[in-house]
């Protein structure tokens, strides 16, 4: 899960970390109280879960309330790489006189915390690792020891910072690690932290993402998902415990498990069509959850043919194939549908469902003339 | 032989009285591997389908002389599961659950590395030696007895590759899921080690999926290390960067982990890489 | 440091451990008040920093304000083991089902914290170790991963704690390693942790030690120190940053290093005198250090000769030796001195003081010389 | 030969602009000791002594090439200063800092022994090969070189009998303080196996004190695997139990940590222990 800028902004204050004076603006009339406030430039920032919305249009300087009205006006409701803007974060400009970055996330080959620091702020971190990657001073986190001060020196001597600010600094790293730490983060960065007009560490963006698989205690961070960023589908399906990501194709796919569930993307693409979603239905098929599964799949206008891969193991085919029927009686489906039945009593579960005659389904034997019969389907629709 | 468990190790069940300790004890009883014990605390005492039911594991072990553990407790305990059994000593810990923190993983692996005990998973099927136990999750009578070693970070790829691979008539020596998260106990190259040294098995299914660089670890291992045939199948190829695809360990970050990369590496290491799950077979 | 029994409940209350209501009382009026206060039976107990107040009569029950009121008399001013009671906890009495025993502490042998249960409790747990080890269930703790709470769950099985008493107890236990780390304790321990008439649980008695070297990042816990619990000698050489502890014998001895004092000690011994401290000056020998290091030692009316053994290093021994005559033109001393200095320049150093002629002070060259020296000084007077 | 450290060891000194960093560094260099630079964070690229100064340990090393470190700063940053010599690979680490919380070396402890440096100390006086190198606090002069290797929990109790030693005639190959805290990062046992293995020493010299069990550990070592004669001294007969006599670690808790018990361990193992300092060098 993804925190927002003006979020891990305020999350990293909490830590002491000093970060600009600002609000966050739902209008334009609110960004101009706002800078009226500040009574200083303020800097009209998009608040979006994506990356590039400087070369977007999605950050603006203003230098007076007026201009931030104007500009927040401009940006609210920008759509910056399918992201609608709907808050703006309206924070005092500052004087940059250097860009720093400073990150801590988890680095899973080494299977540890790293924090990094690069005197090349305020760029993409992932793009100075590709031009230049010496440029990024790293340190691995032991994570029975902690960030230890001897580290932060390590990247306050590699970026060269100057002397002056070395105490600073220190304090800034100690407590963005804690934050990492305590909000089971898996990322929180500051880029960039800059020096700032009067010389001192000042973070003026920051992100957090956190370890959705930590969020059951962290109510308080559970709070801040941004469901208007991401597609109503997802949301829904999250709460009915399924695990589902819209994608751009017009093969609904429903399968049991993860690897299975790519799998079967994967083979739509292999036989010429696309993939129109992940969606793992878990253990198991029953029918109250193959029905949310079905209504979930059927919300998204691109799908033309549905291509369900079940694997019965433990649970029949079947028992599967019982579940599928109960479903498709409760949920009107009007597309094609390819089901393919594989693992324990897997010829019974399909003569059962050929049996049932419901229109528009076909099954399949192998994944392969599954997935080939979904893409004929889908190419017809 | 096979790897890891075969019909003389012992199993003990962490969350035994829970809904899903209770099911799958009773199909790996079923299966005929050898469940001594379970532990739930708070009731030591019991008894359920007809094995002994322990507070602690250390006691469950003293009781049993239990060498193996499989967990199936909630993720918010199972670090405390999994440091109970390393206490314990147990050489052999299966994590089941699902959804542990990545800090809980990364402390529980960083303490497992000063240790003797071996962790499969966690999130994961567990693991299965056809005829003789199954400790997981796994379907167990789609499977059957043979040389081809399964590994694989996923749960019904693997029972469909497993499946398949009986239907065709290629037993298997051993079947292990290492899990789906993206920090766990045992890795590819883990397994391929054990596979390579195991008498019974004579060629080797990987199964990989996007995430991380476990695929291109074992490659370079592969290449370097094994004499044994490897084929291998990576899932995901259609994953879009940046979002995890079920398993909290498969997906693209920073331009890392793509199927791309891992079919590359495992193609550079003489691994024959299948397009899709069924032709896994033919190219054994 | 040792704290006292209503210094560590107090602590242990704060960590949400059920302590009984009670409150110090400092006079048997005091005593009166409270326990009209608590209106309920109450235990007066002796708040002294030593063992085996029970037995002396430092501990006892009362129905009413006025026999609270008596005992209180009785026990303030007591003298138990050189302690006096200056203090008593006035504690709410409770029924007593089971007494338990429950701490944590440094084991240094395995260079980890040792949390340790019994269902011995009330006892001294080191008799219970050396009557009944087994009795005594033991759980080394990893500094880096904290008591878990399997580990609790053994105690609680060890001890055979009834089960619906586990949750309390885990909470209990949790709450004292807490304690014991946040303190940078080398002891906590609740003996006995009662099952009361209710069934629950209750730390009716506790003690805590805490590392005298980690008081600088506990200044709370440093002003707990009850100065008037040991020698008034022994408060002066802390605040002068001097190791200093009273012994019974007559010897006074001044020395350089704590190896070195310990051996001084045990020559005297050796040779048929015994110690009246044990002193470590420190590195060198500055005038200003020696001078209050000998007012302390004389400041013991029992010591009859002081012993000075000096290693000279790094400070040469002349040097050393003007140290102690300039300390001694500053303190007026009355009784037999036996200096022995060694190492660099020792005869240089040994000549000086030869030639200074300090009224009875004689100097010696080895170890056995200089105590054999002080120990027939010290018989003499 | 000796152990630990001879003329080609390069030292880095840790606090070397404080007041006890910079007096010993200056006692070290005159000595003859490789002294190679120094760290003292916020002061890098200042020059002491004609040494250079660091900020970091991990500089410092790729600068000078550094195999020693000796640690010269408050106990409340002591931890730290381990933990970055173990972090840069420093192989021996001399902390001689007095006053550390045992809870940190807890920590430090159990740290250092998944890594392959060597600690010797805290609350330590430091290594002494004489004629070679000494690094920190020891009085190089009382020393002469030899065949005679001294292992000590004390300071000034092992330059007396250094210093007595070497007024008889008798060199030592190496003199080691392991220091006099509870948790230190040498025991005995290392030295002493050190010393067994070390061609240069032919007797060993052990001053213990009370507090804890290294000395009876000693013994149990000595006994079983020393050929070479060791003597010993044990300090604190007079001590009462439950105070500490200086030193952190000495204390008797418990009845456990007595002089009488670690010298009747000691006499069971052959050693033979002597009544007073003076006698070492008679015993030997």
């Amino acid at each position: 899960m993804n925190l927002h800028e003006y979020q891990s902004k305020a999350r990293f204050a909490e830590y002491g970390i000093p970060i600009p004076r600002g609000k966050v603006a739902h209008s334009p009339q609110q960004a101009y109280e706002i800078a009226k406030e500040l009574s200083a430039p303020v800097v009209i920032k998009a608040q979006v879960l994506t990356g590039g919305r400087g070369k977007a249009g999605g950050v603006k300087l203003a230098a007076t309330p007026e201009e931030a009205e104007r500009h927040a006006d401009a940006i609210l409701g920008m759509d910056i790489r399918d992201h609608k803007v709907l808050r703006v974060l309206v924070d005092t400009a500052s004087t940059i006189q250097k860009e720093i970055y400073l990150g801590v996330t988890n680095d899973r080959a080494a299977r540890r915390p790293l924090i990094m620091a690069s005197a090349e702020g305020g760029m993409d971190i992932e793009e100075v690792n590709r031009v230049s990657p010496e440029k990024i001073i790293r340190e691995h986190i032991d994570p029975f020891l902690g960030l230890r001060d001897y580290q932060i020196r390590n990247l306050a001597y590699g970026i060269e910072l100057p002397r002056e600010l070395w105490k600073s600094f220190m304090k800034i790293a100690q407590a963005l690690y804690r934050c990492y730490v305590e909000s089971d983060a898996t990322l929180a960065e500051i880029n960039p932290l800059i020096i700032d007009g009067e010389g001192q560490l000042l973070a003026v963006d920051g992100k957090m993402s956190i370890d959705d698989n930590a969020l059951f205690r962290h109510s308080d961070l559970a709070e801040l998902r941004d469901t208007s960023a991401e597609p109503e589908a997802e949301t829904h399906a999250r709460a009915a415990g399924l695990s589902y990501i819209k994608l751009d194709g017009t093969i609904g796919c429903m399968v049991n498990g993860a690897g299975l569930a790519m799998t079967t993307m994967d083979m739509t693409k292999l036989f010429g069509g696309a993939p129109a979603n992940f969606l793992d239905i878990g253990g198991g098929a029953k029918a109250e959850t193959v029905a949310m599964a079905l209504r979930i799949i059927l919300s998204d206008p691109n799908v033309k043919a549905v291509l369900f891969n079940i694997f019965g193991g433990i649970t029949r085919c079947d028992e599967v194939a019982r579940g599928i029927l109960a479903a498709l009686a409760e949920v009107q489906v009007d597309l094609p549908l390819v089901v393919r039945l594989v693992g324990t009593n897997e010829e019974e579960g399909r003569a059962l469902l050929d049996a049932a005659n419901i229109p528009h389904m076909e099954t399949a034997r192998t994944l392969a003339e599954a997935a080939r019969k979904a893409v004929e389907a889908a190419q017809k629709a | 032989m096979a790897i890891l468990a075969d019909s003389n190790t012992k199993l003990l069940v962490q969350g035994i009285t829970g809904r899903e300790g209770l099911f799958h004890t009773e199909q790996m009883i079923e299966y005929g591997t050898q469940v001594v014990g379970g532990v739930t605390p708070g009731k030591g005492g019991e008894w359920v389908l007809g094995k002994p039911v322990f507070d602690t594991v250390k006691s469950a072990r003293e009781s049993t002389g239990a060498n193996a553990t499989v967990i199936y407790v909630p993720a918010a305990f199972s670090a405390d599961a999994i440091y109970e059994a390393l206490d314990a000593e147990i050489e052999l810990i299966v994590c089941i659950t699902e959804g542990i923190p990545v800090r809980d993983m990364m402390q529980v692996r960083a303490h497992l590395d000063q240790g003797h005990s071996r962790l499969i998973g966690p999130n994961c099927p567990g693991l299965l030696t056809p005829g003789q136990a199954k400790i997981g999750i796994m379907p167990g009578h789609i499977a059957m007895p043979g040389s081809v070693g399964v590994v694989s970070r996923s749960g019904t790829l693997t029972y469909e590759v497993v499946y398949a691979l009986t239907q065709r008539g290629i037993g298997q020596s051993t079947c292990v899921g290492i899990g789906g998260d993206p920090i766990n106990g045992t890795s590819f190259i883990d397994a391929l080690r054990m596979f390579e040294e195991d008498p019974q098995t004579e060629k080797v299914v990987l199964i990989g999926e996007i995430g991380g660089t476990d695929e291109e670890k074992a490659a370079h291992f592969i290449a370097t290390a094994m004499t044994k045939p490897v084929v291998a199948f990576i899932a995901g190829q259609t994953a879009p960067p940046g979002k995890r695809m079920g398993h909290a360990g498969a997906i693209v970050e920073g331009g890392s982990g793509t199927a791309a990369d891992k079919i590359a590496a495992l193609h550079s290491a003489g691994v024959k890489v299948a397009e899709h799950p069924e032709q896994i077979a033919d190219l054994l």
